[in-house]
């Protein structure tokens, strides 16, 4: 996990582009969240070893970041926090597999490699996507989303409300161990005897708290059932993005495009 | 039936660790009264409000509302007639905007969606955030937030407000204009406050409570000039009635 | 120990989801019994909690470096398992979503991995166990010391055979194991002890929050021998049906997994292939420049290269005009 | 060296989501200086605070204290000067007993034990909760969460003492306690509030902020009865030099 005041700002941002208004913003959240998913899936099913087959599918969150005037910037930092857990695990296949797989001119890249940044590929197109998918629809209709897959209730509802509080208790959390900071004279993190206490008081508080939001819900008339309102209904749009989309990543899968582009280019046959 | 909107009997309420928070406290709200209630940190005006609701239940006593008495059974029929606002709007607004958040207690109340759009945006407009409708309710300011948890009960359409520290918080234009806006409402009020001058504009009567008994219960410009009686129940005579240090004339608002 | 997406496949990302909604759709129907309605804003205020209480850096004695808590056998301390492995998901979701830590695809292999061992194979039957003879300290800390070891060299075991089974890592299992297990160990150790000290301080101050889940009154009998009849079906189920779709009808199918490199594609599609070619001698603007009497592969490699190349140049250079477009009609309105 | 303790030059802060909440501050506090910071919510007041102790650093500008610039490098020797209270006092008190909480301070700075407990228990007598040491800080009331986490700040003898909104929440004569105990401290002082009654009766001199830029500095006598600033600001001219209705003679405390 990254700094908390970092995740906190990471948070709001994320939250404040799920709130702004765009063609993507404007399609049915259900939609978004499929398209999503098939793209995730698409992509993570390519062969270990497949580079340039993969690189039309990054016209996917190219366009969507265009469209939904996304800042690049941000995202982008996002990955390169994730992309050292993924490395860590990535960077033993060059070590290991030393085969002989391409060679240009004076360079011969090995098996290893190619699926060394085969998988730094897939690991940026997944994590922009995942991003793209909250930066456009947000937390609130994702929550819709799940509800009309039927998702049961209880686990929409604790959702909404462990987002809800997360920025609640985060704040909560920096104000703490800035407190302890202060008094602390340049201690690095938490010392063991104060684990206990410090947690502890957060985690009464936190408890406390909830108490008053569940009676605060009462109070409103809550009965177990949470009631979010309408739910939009998916209309042409929708199901023309999804169409296109899917077609798009079935056909990136089936064909070789990039290959098949560079063929012609270079006239090699095969 | 009574023509009380509250009345309470003699109830005594103990915290489940043995702390008693109050002891044998009376009181009737008429249907167009509104009461304020004082007391020092701890006084027990808190744990009163949450009696009201049924949100704790007293160990003796009884309360009634609208004729009802709080019961487990009766407790939807009486907080639909009673909007609370807690002393703390975090623990108030939990959903992702504050439309859904004021509209969660009617869609609580089956109402269907256009109802319920029109009693959020009445509500948003009474408080004066409308344009505040689709922002997240953690990135207000303490000010917004307080309206918006208002905004919320209000939208409840109940037949009584009660608000725990309303001004809390507020910069001093803000809590001005909730106070002006609290005097517009003709619903009966109780409002928990240390706020002495807000409780001069808003209530007529006043309760105040001392280690969880009522020590006087009567006119607010009675009891609050009062410096004895002040001063022994941890308050002080608001700015707004102390003696003028020119002329040293008593003067009320 | 965040399983990514870039290092699953869909088969292992899929079984491993629909184990989960088995499970949570199993707690959710046991916690419905007895709906404690308080229970939904806890869990609520609870997983966000974990989730900022994951942030807390707890300096380890006598090191200098640092750890922070998973989360899930405090949850199911204070939640019960059935509640504390909902939150756990949730938790996850939301890691997943706004952190892209932990990716959507490989969320269900999360959950399994840090919710399911601890709250229901440690906490149950090493936590409780030890617990039920009755509230020491010493106690209190062995058993969330074991159990938070155990529950995360399950855990970082279950990594392990997820990432080997989908078999983007070149890592023989021996190794794979020492590495992620010993790391594992010692943040098992952070882990048990913060957890041992959370309880020991809420124990000694306000123990009514943790009386009903963890010692006085334990929350029934916990069916674990149904929810792991559910799991090992599931998974036995989605596992061998997709697999077996997969390989009986490798055309249909072909996307999942049993490719190795893009050339066989090239060749699968060949009737496209002859028409497209025609079409290249007309419109290749290198025609000179194939490496015709060079090895297939290097060739192939170049030309995926400059495939690969212009294909990126084109993508990008859609999003550029794109945007020059949408602003322009911005100026325009 | 600069006889100021605090200097802050032309500082900007945005926070990382873009948001402005700070531009082209510049101030000093001399020696024996107590200076309130009063402004709208979300005016920027917290903000400002964070900054001086380097808790958060200015986009642009730079502030010293005591001499020093702030940066990380000099944060120790700085945090060893200011004392904060935050606004919320739960987010200050985390160890078990009142006691233990007062003296994690002196005990980070490697004092011996018996120059702890002196600390402690005179920290504790000043704000009147010595009583308290042993209970723990969560079960403290309102009031005397604040007392604890201003003796906890009180223990570790800073030279300067920066108070956030630390009236809020208190009952009248708990205030008015805190009031005349914060009188009696000869370091000087910063004080963010929206009580300015209080700051009429500790400060001699007030900044006031708007959208995060200094609207005026100067004698707190003088901004506080400029109706027309005080209005500008969100705020509003405090009870106690309010005309008196009956003579309506300007009178200042
Ligand atoms: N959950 C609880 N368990 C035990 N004692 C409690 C609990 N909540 C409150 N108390 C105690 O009950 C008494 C009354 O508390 P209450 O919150 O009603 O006070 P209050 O008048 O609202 O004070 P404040 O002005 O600080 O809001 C206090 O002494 C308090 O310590
Ligand atoms: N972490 C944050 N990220 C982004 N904006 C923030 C953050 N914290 C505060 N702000 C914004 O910065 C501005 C100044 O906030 P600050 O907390 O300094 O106000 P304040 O003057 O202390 O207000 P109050 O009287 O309500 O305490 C506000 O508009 C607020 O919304
Ligand atoms: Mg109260
Ligand atoms: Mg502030």
């Amino acid at each position: 996990m990254v700094n908390i005041a970092e995740a906190l700002d990471n948070i709001r941002l994320l939250d404040a582009l799920g709130e702004e208004k765009s063609t993507v913003h404007a399609l049915h959240p259900l939609a978004k969240l499929f398209v999503t998913l098939v793209f995730l899936i698409i992509v993570i099913s390519f062969s270990k070893h497949e580079i340039s087959a993969l690189l039309p599918m990054v016209l996917f969150p190219t366009i969507i970041i265009t469209l939904a005037d996304l800042p690049v910037l941000p995202l982008m930092k996002r990955v390169l926090i994730v992309l050292p857990l993924v490395i860590g695990i990535g960077i033993f296949n060059p070590l290991l597999d030393h085969r002989p797989m391409v060679s240009l001119g004076a360079i011969t890249l090995s098996y290893g490699w190619i699926s060394f940044i085969s998988i730094m590929i897939k690991c940026l197109l997944t994590v922009i996507t995942s991003l793209i998918l909250i930066a456009t629809t947000g937390m609130t209709n994702i929550a819709l989303a799940l509800r009309k897959l039927k998702v049961p209730k209880i686990f929409v509802l604790q959702l909404l409300l462990t987002y809800r509080y997360i920025t609640v208790l985060m704040e909560e959390v920096i104000l703490t161990t800035t407190a302890y900071a202060l008094r602390s004279s340049g201690i690095k993190g938490i010392h063991f005897k104060h684990w206990g206490s410090l947690l502890g008081q957060l985690l009464i508080r936190t408890i406390d708290r909830a108490q008053r939001v569940y009676t605060s819900m009462c109070c409103r008339g809550f009965d177990g059932n949470y009631n979010t309102g309408t739910m939009p209904t998916l209309v042409a749009k929708d199901y023309i993005f999804m169409l296109f989309w899917t077609l798009f990543f079935i056909i990136t899968r089936s064909f070789n495009l990039p290959m098949l582009l560079g063929t012609i280019l270079t006239g090699v046959y095969p | 039936m009574s023509h009380y909107q509250i009345e309470a009997n003699n109830i005594t309420f103990i915290y489940p660790d043995g702390h008693q928070a109050l002891k044998d406290i009376s009181f009737t709200l008429s249907q167009r009264e509104s009461i304020g209630i004082i007391g020092a940190n701890g006084a027990g005006k808190s744990t009163l409000l949450l009696l009201l609701l049924g949100i704790l239940f007293p160990n003796e006593g009884t309360i009634s509302v609208g004729g009802l008495p709080v019961t487990k059974k009766t407790l939807p029929h009486i907080r639909e007639k009673i909007g609370l606002a807690f002393q703390n709007p975090d623990d108030q607004l939990f959903m992702t905007t504050v439309y859904d958040d004021v509209a969660f207690g009617p869609r609580n109340y089956k109402l269907n969606e256009d109802e319920v759009e029109k009693r959020v945006v009445q509500a948003l407009e009474i408080v004066g955030i409308l344009h505040l409708k689709t922002r997240a309710p953690y990135k207000l300011s303490g000010g917004e937030k307080r309206a918006a948890a208002i905004a919320s009960v209000l939208s409840m359409h109940p037949d009584i407000l009660i608000l725990d520290e309303p001004t809390n918080a507020l910069d001093p234009k803000s809590r001005r204009r909730l106070i002006n806006l609290l005097s517009t409402f003709n619903h009966p009020k109780i409002i928990a406050t240390h706020d002495l001058d807000m409780l001069f504009n808003l209530c007529e009567r006043t309760i105040i409570l001392k280690d969880g008994q009522i020590m006087a219960d009567g006119l607010t410009t009675d009891l609050l000039a009062d410096e004895t009686l002040m001063t022994l129940c941890n308050l002080e005579v608001p700015l707004s009635i102390q003696n003028c240090s020119t002329c040293t004339y008593k003067h009320m608002l | 120990m965040h399983m990514a997406d870039a290092l699953i496949t869909p088969i292992v990302g899929g079984t491993m989801w629909i184990s989960t909604a088995g499970i949570a759709t199993y707690s959710i129907k046991k916690l419905r019994l007895n709906l404690d309605e308080k229970k939904v804003p806890l869990m609520g205020v609870m997983g966000a909690f974990v989730f900022a209480a994951q942030m807390i850096n707890f300096t380890i004695p006598g090191t200098g470096s640092s750890g922070h808590i998973g989360g899930g056998l405090l949850l199911a301390i204070i939640l019960g398992p059935y509640a504390g492995f909902l939150t756990m998901a949730s938790i996850l979701t939301i890691q997943a979503l706004f952190f892209a830590d932990g990716g959507l695809l490989s969320l269900g292999c999360n959950i399994i991995n840090l919710g399911f061992y601890t709250c229901f194979i440690t906490y149950p039957y090493i936590y409780k166990r030890i617990l039920n003879k009755g509230y020491t300290r010493l106690r209190l800390f062995t058993a969330a010391m074991i159990a938070s070891i155990i529950g995360l060299q399950l855990g970082s075991f279950s990594v392990v055979i997820e990432t080997l089974l989908s078999g983007k890592t070149e890592l023989p299992f021996s190794s794979f194991l020492l590495l992620m297990q010993p790391i594992h160990l010692a943040i098992g150790i952070i882990e048990g002890l913060v957890v041992a000290s959370v309880v020991d301080f809420i124990w000694n101050t306000k123990s009514e929050i943790i009386e009903n889940t963890a010692i006085n009154k334990p929350i029934g009998v916990i069916g674990f021998k149904k929810i792991l009849i559910i799991l090992i079906i599931i998974t036995a189920l989605t596992g061998g049906i997709l697999s077996r779709f997969a390989s009986s009808n490798p055309d249909g199918l072909e996307w999942s997994m049993f490719k190795v490199s893009g050339q066989e594609e090239l060749e699968a599609n060949g009737p496209l292939y002859e028409t497209l070619s025609t079409l290249q001698t007309k419109t290749a603007f290198l025609p000179d420049y194939a490496f015709k009497n060079t090895e297939v592969d290097k060739s192939t490699s170049f030309a995926g290269l400059v495939g690969g190349f212009l294909t990126l140049l084109l993508v990008l250079s859609m999003g550029f005009i794109l945007k020059r477009f949408k602003k322009r009609k911005k100026v325009n309105c």
